[in-house]
């Protein structure tokens, strides 16, 4: 029952990941872009975590917190870039 | 007893997954930049959330670094979008032909 | 300038943080773990001897520790509120926006309640802070009312801004 | 439980392509491609993951994508700045 | 048009070779030679719970210097390139957007935590993923993360040096007693191997890690500090 | 799954030597040099990877007496750590030659560098 649930929440989640391509994809400007790489990157968390669910494996989950770090770090050295700021 | 935590989290795993693809679907429907920003990180850090909360279900002895992505999350994310959305705005970011009012151009224009 | 007390207690609350940071990304209480934690901390702190100005800000009274704890309940009940709200808004075929930018007048003085305020706005959706100068804030809304008066836009953050008023100041 | 694990092995590695044929289109501006190769880097990492490598995903996400992309934003922002004076 | 045509032959050749190979490759079934012994013999041997670094510390401990000594190499490379580059005039800070008060405030919160993350990471590089190139990587996205909020603020390159030079000479230091007092360079058994799992075990392997982390932080931030100030100096 | 791995990363190769040889701006050759670089790794961690296995770290879930028949190469794994930290290095150098180039030449494109051209 749980591990049915599980995988129907991973598809949803493909489903999510393939539509931010979509808008990565299409994006007019630079900073649609950018939105679309933030989800990306979000969307890449629940996808290491259901990873990590599959695996059954905790230590996994260091690597989900490098992400958080990093779709924070990236979103903010692009924005300064867009905005001239370097 | 695990079998119920189990079933918890997975259904909690589902509603943060139907978030996240809410929120990937704002992303795409949206009509502007700030919208998009709106609809897309917003919502997916509710499913983010919701999807941790749901692992911490099915697995408690992972609750501490679960706990500690969450918080970091909700640290981070705010931040960078409002960075973000700034950074649109002052690199004159075509707006929405729907939006009825920007106060900030407003002001920018009169410090300048 | 803040007093040296002041100073000392600044560096103490981060020191505190930070080992308790510490012990939350290891999830063990044993003796090597907390004598390099205290180390590491320590290092960190002394790194950042200068500008820490404003941890001294965070109150630490019973009534403040109390609104604290109502303001997380409040923000995750309006967090969930308005994620659906938002999810109504995306399903709509028709997609009912009017977005707007809009600039609100907070009273907190204090740059972390500040900084805890426009976050608290930009996790809500349907509010977004696009930038914050001195006491005003410039807001994005995804649906505002042609009619609603300059007056009305402080029930954005009202609700937020009462809880961290008792808590920052 | 295997099949998430697939099904996200094979999304990654369309979307991969893309953003990998999305770098090297040359309509593209310059910042997209570099936010591309990003991407690249970063499902690479998801995908080193699950071949059963964290070492080697957060070294990947950490270096790889990270500091690779911020030094190229660097540059590219210093000859933005030389182009313009 | 002779360039597209040999670009189109290079293209068809190398995407032959790929095709065999995929074609022909037959995954493994079992660890071969070398995997199992690393397999088997690192918990008595090294005493790391993360064979990865066991590897990289101790069996191919010289593979490490040497990476290290190729990042050092670079970082002063890029430095020599970049530093000859006074004759341009000078661009004045304040023409470019400051950033916002959100930013700043919330990078002074954020640097010190991203900081401890990255300690954590090299210090438990021998429990869990993560070691000291990722640590050292993360502690360079704190200083850049400095860099962009406050890019008139200079940096002080002397500590950054200095913590390079001496972490350097300790990880060779700390190799060179391997040899006088245990099996040869790099041994880790300096330090007794303690309980396994713990944080205090496998030897040294935390403290080079640890050298090697603040070591390859202080190469990536000085890297990414030289690329960012070569117009203001 | 490993398959789907090393198609993707020998892909990645291709499209990014490709993508080296036909630009003719500087920085978009590094960054298909990068493509290429992503591509190697991902090849050689395929490689390594055993169907069913888990990650070479012992703990709690994996026991020291299992490790060998529960773990996939470490090899490979250490390898690529290696080469993706070389890899940023390189990448550094050539985007710290590739500015010195432009400050000389005010240009990033190869065309315009004819010099040593014979």
């Amino acid at each position: 029952m749980a591990e049915i649930l599980i995988v129907v929440a991973a598809l949803f989640s493909a489903a999510a990941f393939v539509m931010a391509l979509l808008r990565f994809i299409k994006g007019p400007s630079p900073a649609d872009r950018v939105v679309a790489f933030d989800v990306l990157t979000i969307v890449a968390i629940s996808a290491i975590i259901f990873t990590a669910l599959a695996a059954n494996r905790g230590i996994y989950l260091d690597v989900a917190l490098v992400y958080a770090l990093l779709s924070f770090l990236g979103v903010i050295v692009i924005a300064r870039f867009l905005e001239k700021g370097f | 007893m695990s079998e119920l935590l189990d079933i918890i989290g997975a259904l909690l795993l589902l509603a943060g997954s139907i978030f996240l693809f809410l929120g990937s679907l704002g992303l795409l429907r949206m009509p502007d930049v700030f919208n998009r920003i709106q609809a897309g990180t917003k919502a997916t850090t509710l499913g983010t959330l919701l999807v941790l909360i749901g692992t911490a279900f099915i697995h408690p002895d992972w609750g501490f670094k679960l706990l500690l992505i969450g918080v970091f999350l909700l640290f981070t994310n705010p931040l960078s979008s409002q960075v973000l959305a700034n950074a649109a705005h002052r690199s004159h970011v075509t707006k929405s032909k729907l939006t009825t009012l920007d106060q900030l151009a407003e002001d920018r224009e009169e410090n300048s | 300038m803040p007093a040296p007390d002041n100073k000392k207690r600044d560096l103490l609350i981060l020191i505190i943080t930070l080992f308790l940071f510490w012990l939350l990304l290891n999830g063990s209480l044993a003796v090597d773990v907390i004598v390099t934690g205290i180390v590491v901390s320590a290092l960190i702190t002394v790194l950042f001897y200068q500008g820490l100005s404003f941890f001294t800000e965070l109150r630490l009274t019973p009534a403040a520790i109390l609104a604290g704890f109502r303001y997380y309940v409040y923000f995750f009940g309006e967090l969930l509120r308005s994620n659906l709200k938002m999810a109504k808004i995306v399903i709509t075929p028709s997609l009912p926006i009017q977005p707007a930018i809009v600039r609100v007048r907070t009273r907190l003085k204090s740059r972390m309640g500040r900084l805890m305020l426009a976050n608290s706005i930009t996790l809500t959706p349907g509010t977004l802070t696009v930038d914050m100068q001195g006491e005003w804030l410039y807001i994005h809304c995804v649906y505002r009312d042609e009619t609603a008066k300059e007056q009305d836009t402080h029930d954005l953050i009202a609700g937020f801004e009462s809880y961290l008023e008792v808590m920052y100041g | 439980m295997n099949a998430i694990l697939l099904v996200i092995t094979i999304l990654l590695g369309i979307a991969m392509i893309i953003a990998a044929l999305m770098a090297i289109h040359r309509e593209r501006s310059l910042p997209i491609a570099i936010l591309s190769a990003g991407l690249v880097s970063l499902l690479a990492s998801v995908q080193f993951l699950v071949l059963a490598a964290p070492d080697v995903a957060m070294t990947e996400a950490a270096i790889g994508s990270g500091l690779t992309t911020f030094l190229f934003f660097f540059v590219l922002g210093k000859v933005r700045r030389r182009k313009h004076d | 048009m002779i360039k597209r045509f040999s670009v189109f032959l290079i293209m068809l050749g190398l995407g032959a070779i790929f095709l065999q190979l995929l074609l022909q490759y037959l995954p493994d079934e079992s660890l071969n030679l070398s995997g199992r012994y690393y397999a088997e013999n690192t918990a008595s041997e090294v005493g790391a719970a993360n064979i990865i670094t066991a590897i990289i510390v101790t069996y191919r401990g010289l593979d490490t210097l040497g990476e290290v000594t190729v990042l050092f190499l670079t970082a002063a490379i890029v430095g020599l390139v970049l530093s000859r580059d006074q004759s341009q005039p000078r661009v004045k800070p304040a023409d470019r957007p400051q950033p916002g008060e959100l930013l700043s405030i919330g990078t002074q919160l954020l640097v010190p935590l991203i900081l401890l993350f990255g300690a954590y990471i090299f210090i438990n590089g021998h429990l869990t993923p993560g070691g000291g190139f990722q640590g050292g990587a993360i502690l360079a996205s704190a200083t850049l993360l400095m860099l962009l909020t406050h890019p008139v603020k200079r940096f002080s390159h002397r500590l950054i040096t200095r913590l390079e030079s001496i972490s350097g000479l300790v990880f060779v230091g700390v190799g060179m007693l391997g040899i006088i007092l245990a099996g040869g360079f790099l041994d880790n058994r300096l330090l007794p191997l303690g309980e396994f799992g713990e944080l205090f075990s496998a030897g040294t392997i935390p403290v080079i890690y640890a050298f090697i982390g603040l070591k390859v932080g202080a190469e990536f931030s000085s890297m990414l500090l030289k690329l960012a100030e070569t117009e203001d100096n | 799954m490993e398959y789907i791995a090393l198609t993707c990363g020998f892909l990645l190769i291709l499209i990014g030597i490709y993508g080296a040889l036909t630009q003719s701006n500087i920085l978009r050759m590094i960054v298909a040099f990068t493509l290429a670089n992503t591509g190697v790794n991902l090849v050689i961690v395929g490689i390594g990877y055993i169907n069913g296995r888990t990650a070479p770290i012992l703990d709690t879930a994996v026991p020291v007496a299992e490790a060998a028949t529960r773990i996939i190469d470490p090899l490979p794994q250490a390898l690529v750590l290696t080469a993706i930290v070389i890899g940023v290095g390189i990448t550094a150098l050539m985007l710290a030659y590739a500015y010195k180039l432009f400050t000389l030449k005010g240009s990033l494109d190869i065309t315009a560098i004819k010099e040593l051209k014979w």
